[in-house]
């Protein structure tokens, strides 16, 4: 990096709020979502679901839906080929491909209500419906589990004969729903707690809830008769795309290209495959292009959601507010196959905080459930919501704020995780000290109101992505970029290449690559790409200046010692060259003559992300007569490191303090006793509107640039939507009188409260 | 000698419960193979599917990183996010 | 099956198709006048994506049958920019930054513009409950309803009445 | 869908014929809000789609005999927008605004309200607290039954087969009158009512209640007019002792089940509360 971390008061783009390169597309309804490409002789895909949450599939007859005109083709999972399987990073870590494969087509068993367990791809989508009615399933059903708790008993059904808990010594002999027991801790748990002078303690547990993303999951697939085959979908990642239908298809990478269509939101749900192994099987069958794409009750049914948890969580801690030892359990939903983010809720329960001793025992656990996905910051909001519910009653029980008692224990730099990094550039003391002086807190809590404090933190990383920097011979720039656009981050790419270069936002465009006109990278996700991404976006820049600048040496005839790059111009410093400015126009004008095209791309493996820290206030009011509670108030402070596009940044916060709202007070997922799903709609599954929240303020403190970033950026997407539950349920446990534990706080859950008191 | 910290349950499997021990090694590679000599297969698993923190920082990918004389090693599942 | 001739007005272009006798408007425009812009987000009005005029009233196209626009006009996001001008809220929404994804906005928009021809000066609460049944999950709303009031400022500005 | 029929019949006579010749396999749309969704879940199939609102008189608003004539399939973003109507039911025209989104609002009408029949409708509680009155029509004429007649259960109506909802006839006002209707939804807008409550009141000079309707929502099979809630009121000026006599009589006429959108015990308890709160509004609105 040429000069590592620039110095705000030098930026002229980077921290401007200018309108993004994709805007227009957007809002004039020309940008081309998942479920808007149309080729010509496409087929329309359906996948027929299963009605049983828990099922052996005896047979799959498929042979008059194949019999009835307009039928080009019909598939099961006995179309997958996923060969040796293997692993594929995709959102919440390594995800088995069997299991993948096994979710987008069941083999052998339907294991929640909703798998997918046949296609069809016909003439039309009235032919399509009609051919799934004609194909014949003959299930044997089995019983079935939905809660985690009874999913551990001994006596409960077991999903998986091949599943044995991992992490246990010795191995278990006998299979069951627990697919991974996960201990960390340091110091002397128990020591501390006999030593404590005050200690609480709880049980808690939230609902699975979903990402909620506004576009379903759509895709098109067309397989070519030699193999090579392109598929049109809105994912989080083009490449993780490409990967997942290669192994699931046993079908070489080069074969596949994925070209990314606009992404209607993912919050972590587009970070797998559901459809286009599908699509890609069913087109390999009959050689035409098949589009998919999912009702609001199939992205329901069968994608997303995120874990419900339960969790115990016991602290000790010192008369002055000192938490010296906790002890945590926590076991997550991973639903139908293995996979929950338990270790990420065990590696980020107490992140914010320095706690000498630690215990911390997650369990992973499947059930009759669709199969998680990531969901923003994954496993944290959960693990938060029980620990800031936690230092809240330490704080009532000490008679201290609320901010101070997260001050004396937050986390500073030099101090050791329990995962094992060490804190640096660390902003979250600072974070809660502008939290507190902010006039939102200084306000005092309007009568019959209260108000909720919280703090989340997120890892943020980094990891591999690729970009390019192409001087077109105009001197304007185009960027390509390898992620998928899902908030923003075009302006920040080209903001980030603008600043390199000299130039001002409005020569910068940016483009989002398919996986053929690109480096491989990493998925949208994990809070990367502004990071990550930006990070090979610039290094691609200043290799175009050092480029430029040796063009105009070569121009001049002067060492390129004597050449510097200012304000989009090569400038000669040698005093003997009595000559002007070389422009980018002009030099990129002459590039043929200089040594033919300016352009550069970028391959890294960005080291050196830096964590996220959050912390919100809540203010908010609720009828005593009915337990409905109004959200009247509410901000929300982050350490971003440096803001490359605030309003984008700001943006993030709003969004995710929304449906952390949403996740505190309404949001759920309700099974009824045949363990069928009872409210697959956004009618009965109730996302934030817009007359539920008030304004969301905002505070982006920037006092601790991350100097492994060239402009200073901290990954900002997730961490948002970690305060929200604990910061809704502390304020609402004032107003009842008593600790509120499990979420949603529902009207009536909260009335029942009040009156039980 | 580094001390090797792991918080994951997938290497407790490898190691018959351990979850702390010491290594010889002043690579990553190095570190690896040892993994491998006394615990078959884990190497394997630290290569392909593990972060590996060294003395604070993580890596996602450290195979040509150095470790210290007293370099405190954790592993740790890799990290993703939504 | 049965499909019908169905003339309408589009954005002000008269217009002919065939549609099925079931088929949503939604559906058809977007698979037989290939007018994309208009989103499916869940297909039973919850979600406002799909948001369109007709006949000077906003309507979800997913719950309205093809047929049903037989003489009818109907404004989608395709006929907003006016010109090659963007619309003050088109505008107002990309300098507020108030999308990220994108999907909702086309619903947003028809839908704020709806409120601002019959309401041109409304409270921030009214703006919140017109727009109730467009659900936005990326922004928390705030930006979106900053656009909208700073464009209806905008506009009065541009007619004053 | 496209195998479905659409017809768009201009008089009410054709539409009769229609569906009386589809022998059940023809539904009647309005503003379609409720059938589409059905139709794209799956759990209506119907031939034929009678569109009835090309009907001249079915989608509009009259002044007749000192009360109104409302089309069946009138939607309520008309309903808001009318002045007189909403000076003499503005519960009528509250409830039916809480029916869904605005884009819902421009669509939904009272009749597709009524007869999708469903207990939780918005709009049936404050029409019954008003005595609206239903005109049918079918292949044996014209008859009027009040609003509470017409929902049978769940899913189910007692008109016959060919007999179409024409209009609702609501009576002359008395002066010192008032109606409300609220509702409990988790969020403020959007959701299904987990309970409603509609309440029609008259006084006389001196601020005592002469008549009263009070209907409930969501706790039982269909809408309720709970009479005994009226009859608590008639003759009080909505004192706690009147109040609270309400408040048994309907606790005792609730039947609620528990469901996704709420639990029996919670719907009983907050059909009271909204009970009394739209007792109040409507004692406001009345003047008295």
């Amino acid at each position: 990096m040429s000069d590592g971390n620039q110095g705000g008061s030098k930026l002229k783009v980077v921290g401007q709020r200018p309108v993004r390169p994709d805007g227009v597309d957007k809002v004039t309804g020309r940008a081309m979502f998942g479920a808007d490409f149309h080729l010509p002789g496409m087929l329309t895909g359906r996948i027929k679901r299963s009605p049983h949450a828990h099922a052996r599939i005896i047979r799959i007859d498929t042979s008059a839906a194949e019999a009835l005109a307009g039928v080009k083709a019909v598939a099961t999972g006995a179309d997958f080929d996923t060969g040796a399987g293997g692993e594929v990073e995709a959102g919440e870590g390594a995800t088995a491909v069997k299991e993948v494969a096994a979710n987008c087509l069941a083999m052998g068993k339907a294991l929640y209500q909703g798998h997918a367990v046949a296609a069809v791809a016909a003439t039309s989508p009235e032919i399509a419906a009609e051919a799934l009615d004609l194909i014949e399933v003959t299930y044997e059903v089995l019983p079935h589990v939905i809660d985690v708790e009874e999913a551990i008993a001994a006596n409960a059904p077991v999903l998986h004969d091949d599943l044995f808990t991992t992490g246990v010594t010795p191995k278990p002999a006998k299979p069951s729903n627990v697919a991974v027991k996960t201990v960390m801790g340091r110091g002397d748990v128990p020591g501390a707690f006999a030593a404590a002078d005050v200690t609480v303690e709880g049980h808690y547990s939230t609902a699975a809830v979903h990402q909620g993303y506004i576009e379903p999951h759509a895709c098109v697939a067309s397989f070519g008769a030699d193999g090579q085959s392109v598929v049109w979908c809105s994912s989080q990642g083009q490449f993780l795309v490409r990967a997942l239908c290669a192994k699931i298809l046993n079908m070489p990478l080069s074969d596949i290209k994925v070209i990314p269509a606009e992404i209607g939101g993912g919050f972590g749900g587009k970070t797998t495959v559901y459809l286009e192994p599908v699509a890609l099987a069913l087109s390999r069958k009959c050689g035409r292009p098949v589009k998919i794409v999912m009702s609001r009750e199939e992205v329901f049914l069968a994608s997303g959601p995120t874990s419900g948890a339960v969790m115990d969580i016991k602290l000790a801690a010192t008369e002055a507010g000192k938490i010296t030892a906790a002890e945590m359990t926590l076991k997550y939903q991973a639903g139908a196959f293995p996979g929950s983010p338990v270790h990420l809720g065990c590696m980020t329960a107490f992140a914010c905080y320095d706690v000498e001793n630690l215990a911390l025992t997650g369990y992973d656990v499947v059930s009759n459930r669709p199969k998680v996905a990531a969901y923003r910051a994954p496993g944290a909001p959960m693990a938060a919501f029980a620990v800031e519910s936690a230092i809240d009653d330490l704080a009532k029980k000490l008679g201290m704020d609320p901010i101070d008692i997260r001050i004396l224990n937050g986390v500073r730099d030099g101090m050791k995780t329990v995962y094992g990094a060490t804190v640096r550039s660390c902003a979250f003391v600072e974070m809660l000290e502008q939290l507190k002086a902010h006039p939102h807190y200084q306000t005092p809590v309007a009568a019959g109101q209260a108000r909720g404090v919280a703090a989340g933190f997120w890892f943020n990383i980094g990891g591999e992505s690729s970009a390019a920097v192409h001087v077109d011979e105009d001197g304007g720039v185009t960027v390509v970029s390898s992620n998928p656009d899902i908030g923003g981050s075009r302006a920040s790419m080209a903001m980030m290449a603008a600043e390199v270069l000299g130039l001002p936002i409005e020569k910068v465009r940016c483009t989002v690559a398919d996986t053929t006109s690109i480096g491989f990278s990493g998925s949208t996700g994990g809070s990367r790409v502004t990071f990550a991404t930006g990070m090979a976006v610039c290094q691609a820049a200043e290799k175009v200046v050092v480029d430029l600048k040796r063009r105009a040496a070569a121009t001049w005839e002067c060492d390129i010692a004597n050449v510097e790059w200012r304000d989009g111009a090569a400038v000669c410093t040698d005093p003997a060259k009595d000559v002007k400015p070389l422009s980018m126009k002009a030099l990129a004008s002459k590039s043929a003559k200089t040594g033919g095209p300016i352009a550069s791309e970028v391959s890294i493996n960005a080291q050196g992300a830096a964590a996220g820290y959050g912390a919100h206030i809540c203010d908010l009011q609720i009828d005593r007569e009915t337990g409905r509670t109004t959200v009247v108030r509410y901000t929300a402070a982050q350490d971003v490191g440096r803001a490359i596009h605030p309003s984008y940044v700001e943006g993030q916060l709003q969004g995710g303090a929304a449906q952390g709202v949403g996740w505190a007070l309404n949001e759920e997922y309700v099974y009824g006793p045949k363990g069928t799903l009872d409210n697959a709609s956004f009618l009965d599954y109730r996302m934030p509107v817009a007359s539920d929240l008030p304004m969301i303020d905002t505070i982006l403190v920037e006092t601790k640039p991350n100097p492994r970033h060239p402009f200073g950026a901290k990954g900002v997407g997730e961490v948002p939507i970690v305060p929200p539950l604990a910061a809704v349920a502390n304020a609402v446990s004032q107003i009842v009188g008593k600790r509120m534990t499990s979420l949603p706080l529902s009207p009536a859950r909260v009335l029942a409260a009040m009156e039980e008191k | 000698m580094p001390r090797v910290q792991s918080i994951s349950s997938r290497v407790r499997d490898f190691t018959g419960g351990l979850d702390a021990f010491d290594v010889e090694a002043r690579t990553v590679r190095a570190l690896i193979r040892e993994l491998d000599a006394r615990f078959p297969g884990l190497g394997e698993l630290v290569e392909e599917n593990m972060a590996i923190a060294i003395d604070g920082e993580i890596f996602q990918d450290a195979l040509g990183a150095s470790l210290g004389e007293a370099s405190e090693i954790v592993l740790i599942p890799k990290i993703s996010g939504g | 099956m049965s499909r019908v001739r169905i003339s309408t007005i589009v954005n002000g272009e008269p217009v002919e198709f065939l549609g099925g006798g079931g088929q949503s408007l939604l559906d058809a425009l977007r698979d037989e006048l290939r007018l994309t812009g208009s989103k499916e987000g869940c297909g039973t009005g919850d979600c406002g994506a799909c948001s369109v005029v007709v006949d000077g009233r906003l309507v979800c196209s997913c719950l309205m049958l093809a047929p049903e626009a037989e003489g009818k006009r109907i404004e989608t996001i395709e006929g907003m920019q006016e010109g090659s001008e963007l619309h003050p809220l088109q505008r107002q929404f990309l300098e507020h930054a108030a999308l990220q994804c994108g999907f909702c906005t086309p619903g947003l928009l028809v839908a704020s513009k709806a409120l601002l021809d019959r309401n041109p000066d409304p409270s921030e609460t009214e703006v919140r409950y017109w727009l109730a049944g467009n659900m936005c999950r990326c922004t928390g709303y705030d930006k979106v309803v900053r656009a909208v009031l700073d464009a209806a400022a905008e506009l009065r500005q541009e007619r004053p009445r | 869908m496209s195998g479905v029929d659409y017809l768009s019949p201009t008089t009410i006579a054709e539409a009769v014929k229609a569906l009386g010749q589809a022998g059940g396999g023809a539904r009647l749309m309005a503003g379609g809000t409720d059938l589409l969704v059905q139709m794209r879940g799956g759990r209506a199939k119907p031939q034929t789609v009678i569109d009835i609102k090309r009907i001249p008189g079915l989608m509009d608003i009259r002044a007749e005999g000192g009360g109104f004539v409302i089309g069946a399939a009138t939607s309520g973003a008309v309903l808001g927008e009318h002045a007189a109507l909403r000076k003499a039911w503005p519960g009528i025209v509250e409830a039916a605004n809480l029916i869904g989104s605005t884009q819902v609002q421009g669509r939904a009408s009272l009749g597709g309200n009524l007869c999708n029949a469903s207990p939780a409708a918005d709009s049936v509680p404050a029409l019954i607290a008003a005595a609206a009155v239903c005109i049918v029509e079918g292949s044996n004429g014209r008859r009027e039954i009040p609003v509470e007649k017409v929902q049978i259960s769940p899913g189910k109506m007692s008109l016959a087969p060919d007999e179409i909802l024409i209009a609702f006839r609501l009576p002359p006002r008395p002066a010192k009158s008032g109606d409300a209707y609220l509702r409990l939804i988790p969020r403020t807008e959007m959701d299904i009512a987990v309970v409603g409550a509609g309440v029609s009141l008259t006084f006389d000079a001196s601020g005592t209640c002469m008549a009263a309707r009070v209907s409930v929502g969501a706790v039982a099979p269909t809408a309720l007019l709970v009479e005994g809630a009226g009859m608590a009121l008639v003759g009080s000026k909505l004192d706690e002792g009147a109040l609270a006599k309400m408040d048994a009589a309907v606790a005792a006429a609730c039947k609620p089940i528990s469901d996704k959108r709420g639990t029996a015990e919670y719907r009983t308890k907050i059909a009271c509360v909204l009970a009394r709160r739209a007792a109040l509004i409507a004692r406001e609105r009345a003047g008295a």
